[in-house]
């Protein structure tokens, strides 16, 4: 991503006429306009400044350049720490020959996926937890294969399971800025329900996270010791 | 929207199991049969009592749990009637909420520790209206304008090149040294090499020490140079001379005794026994 | 510059809609902003036509579009007889990461290069004999390449050998009148220059040169006489 400086000696050089001043913000707009519209992926904050002149606010050019494009039949969007340019959503209709299929997925891979969603960074058993049944692994496998979800850290209980996380490339796919704008999540959250147990209620101790610590633990704990062990070694 | 599977089956059999004892109509009774039957098209016993809570047609903070559970085992128990095999965790569960049934029923123990039988119905109710929380996000989710096939990305994607140059300096300084270092490694090389073929007195006093015990008889000094010295004429020098000091050495220290017969001719050393 | 009269009705217009009434101009403009943007191919305005609700006037709101894209970071081409958004000609500098590293000359480059100086015009064989190591052709091509010294007159001797000598690049970069004004041995002892560690322990320092050139090298002997004959008549 960033090769720049790879050894004390090397030093990057940008190109000489910004050595002294920044272009001014309108040219610093189409610069920016024309590195999202050339990228397929999304661009980071930080690879526009690695990629335009010195001295450049690629924040403030790509708020010129939102509202430019508000409206329009491209639109530039936030995804992550990114952006990028898209196509309007109501002008799906005039791509039929670029739609790309994606594969169906399973109701288990489509509900794992909305779990990680609104509960990342989520275990394994977690998941299993809240849809009371045990998760193929061919369904995470498949998730992070898509690469809509990704290994987390650690949590910091016994154990040290993984957790998985969505990816930018899941932002981008549903047109979410962060997952913090994923549908209805406040409105689970104030209702409770993005919480381990009900509100209120306290099944154990206090603060007791995964369902292993829960000692009057409803049935559906699937054996998670193995899952840990199976995970362990997958981590990046 | 489209990518979220309808429940399974399950749909048509909205009022049966209300009340197992109401199966009267031989409809109602295949329709029930029919979610038996589907039990694979299940998502596991929570997904199971989420379908089973529906016939309750209540908002789900408001279900009865004990209700539900008898709906659960009234579940088990016709699928055991039909002989249908049910995976283990419909069975925990079902002794689970047998167990919670109980606890509901029968009043508090207060000797008993752990979550009361409200809590754990509490919580089992938590379970189910957030699995059918998630259900509703997962369908959102699915319904948004999607990449590829709402929105798209640029066709012709122009990707960077990423050139690397490499640019060599130097200064006048480093030319300088350079040439400096070879003009000038003449000056030192003899003496490197000098030290590749000298042999030291020391070296030749620690030879010879090991060797004149054996020199009964005259010996040329020539004979002591170390093995591989006589050849090369730099180090057949080095050696010669060094072995004659130590030789004036051993002398000198009443080990040795001397003799040139003449000038140039071989010089000659023997061991010096006292009792000569 | 963000002034501009752009968003039409940003309503969407379902291709319902448009079943008997094509959409407005600005609307059609969206579309084929959204087209061109969204296709791996250039569009051609028949295409556009096929895939534009019925009614619309492609080649009209291409020119609509063409203009809004005038002196921005895209713009609107023409590819052979189809249409394309393609980023700003000037622009792409942007598309090309360039870094420059700044690394050290390598020791066998720098003696070359001394002696090429020093001695110009010199053969490759000369080099050998005053380095006593045979040169590597990569060293020789890379000075060479770095404009820094370059091929002289022919020498007048059996075979005619190649002669090298320095560039005025060389001069300017060490910033030198001419290779006269380097200094001598003798100076450069007495400027303390010289290095008086033995060869043999430099060797290690800078990796210079391959240990295989140093043992198949040539005998150490050359000495002044030959280079004074050697050079005599060939003094720039």
């Amino acid at each position: 991503m960033s090769a720049e400086t790879d050894s004390p000696e090397t030093e990057a050089q940008k190109p000489e006429k910004s050595l002294f001043q920044a272009p001014p913000l309108a040219e610093q707009e189409r610069m920016i306009e024309a590195l999202l519209f050339a990228s397929a992926e999304p661009v980071s904050i930080r690879e526009m400044e690695a990629r335009l002149p010195h001295g450049c606010d690629p924040a403030e050019a790509l708020q010129l350049l939102r509202r430019r494009y508000e409206g329009r039949g491209v639109n530039v969007v936030k995804v992550g720490d990114a952006w990028a340019m898209r196509t309007s959503a109501d002008l799906g209709f005039l791509m039929s020959r670029e739609t790309v299929e994606t594969r169906k997925l399973s109701r288990a891979a489509i509900e794992t996926l909305a779990i990680v969603a609104y509960h990342q960074p989520v275990t394994r058993t977690e998941i299993e937890e809240i849809r009371g049944v045990s998760v193929n692994r061919g369904t995470i496998d498949q998730l992070i294969e898509m690469e809509w979800i990704k290994f987390g850290r650690r949590k910091m209980t016994p154990g040290r399971p993984v957790t998985f996380v969505v990816t930018p490339a899941f932002l981008d796919h549903f047109g979410l800025e962060s997952a913090r704008d994923l549908p209805g999540v406040k409105e689970l959250r104030e209702a409770g329900l993005l919480d381990n147990r009900p509100r209120g209620l306290n099944l154990s101790e206090e603060g007791a996270e995964t369902p292993e610590e829960e000692e009057g633990g409803l049935p559906f704990d699937v054996d998670d010791q193995d899952d840990a062990e199976l995970f362990e070694d997958d981590a990046p | 929207m489209s990518d979220m599977p309808e429940l399974p089956q399950g749909a048509a059999n909205d009022n049966l199991l209300a009340d197992p004892g109401e199966w009267d109509s031989v409809a109602e009774r295949r329709a029930a049969e029919a979610l038996i039957v589907d039990v694979d098209g299940f998502e596991g016993p929570l997904d199971l009592l989420l379908t089973l809570s529906r016939t309750q047609k209540v908002d789900l903070r408001k279900i009865s749990v004990l209700r539900l559970a008898e709906q659960y085992l009234a579940f088990v128990e016709e699928a055991r009637k039909l002989r249908i095999e049910l995976a283990a965790d419909y069975l925990v569960m079902a002794a689970w909420l047998a167990y919670l049934k109980s606890r509901l029923l029968l009043p508090p123990d207060p000797e008993e520790e752990g979550p009361s039988g409200e809590e754990l119905a509490a919580h089992l109710a938590f379970q189910l209206e957030r699995l059918s929380a998630m259900r509703e996000c997962a369908a959102k989710l699915m319904a948004r304008d999607r990449l590829g096939r709402d929105r798209f990305v640029r066709g012709i994607p122009e990707a960077v090149t990423h050139a690397r140059k490499v640019k060599y300096t130097a200064t006048l300084l480093d030319l300088m040294q350079g040439y400096a270092r070879i003009r000038t490694r003449d000056d030192f090389r003899p003496f490197v090499m000098d030290r590749d073929s000298v042999f030291t007195m020391e070296q030749a006093l620690e030879r010879m020490r090991g060797l004149i015990g054996y020199a009964g008889e005259w010996t040329d000094i020539l004979s002591y140079l170390p093995e591989g010295w006589e050849m090369d004429p730099k180090k057949r020098r080095s050696a010669t001379a060094a072995t004659f000091a130590a030789s004036l050495e051993l002398v000198k220290a009443g080990k040795l005794v001397i003799r040139q017969s003449e000038t140039f001719a071989p010089i000659e050393v023997k061991r010096r026994d006292d009792e000569r």
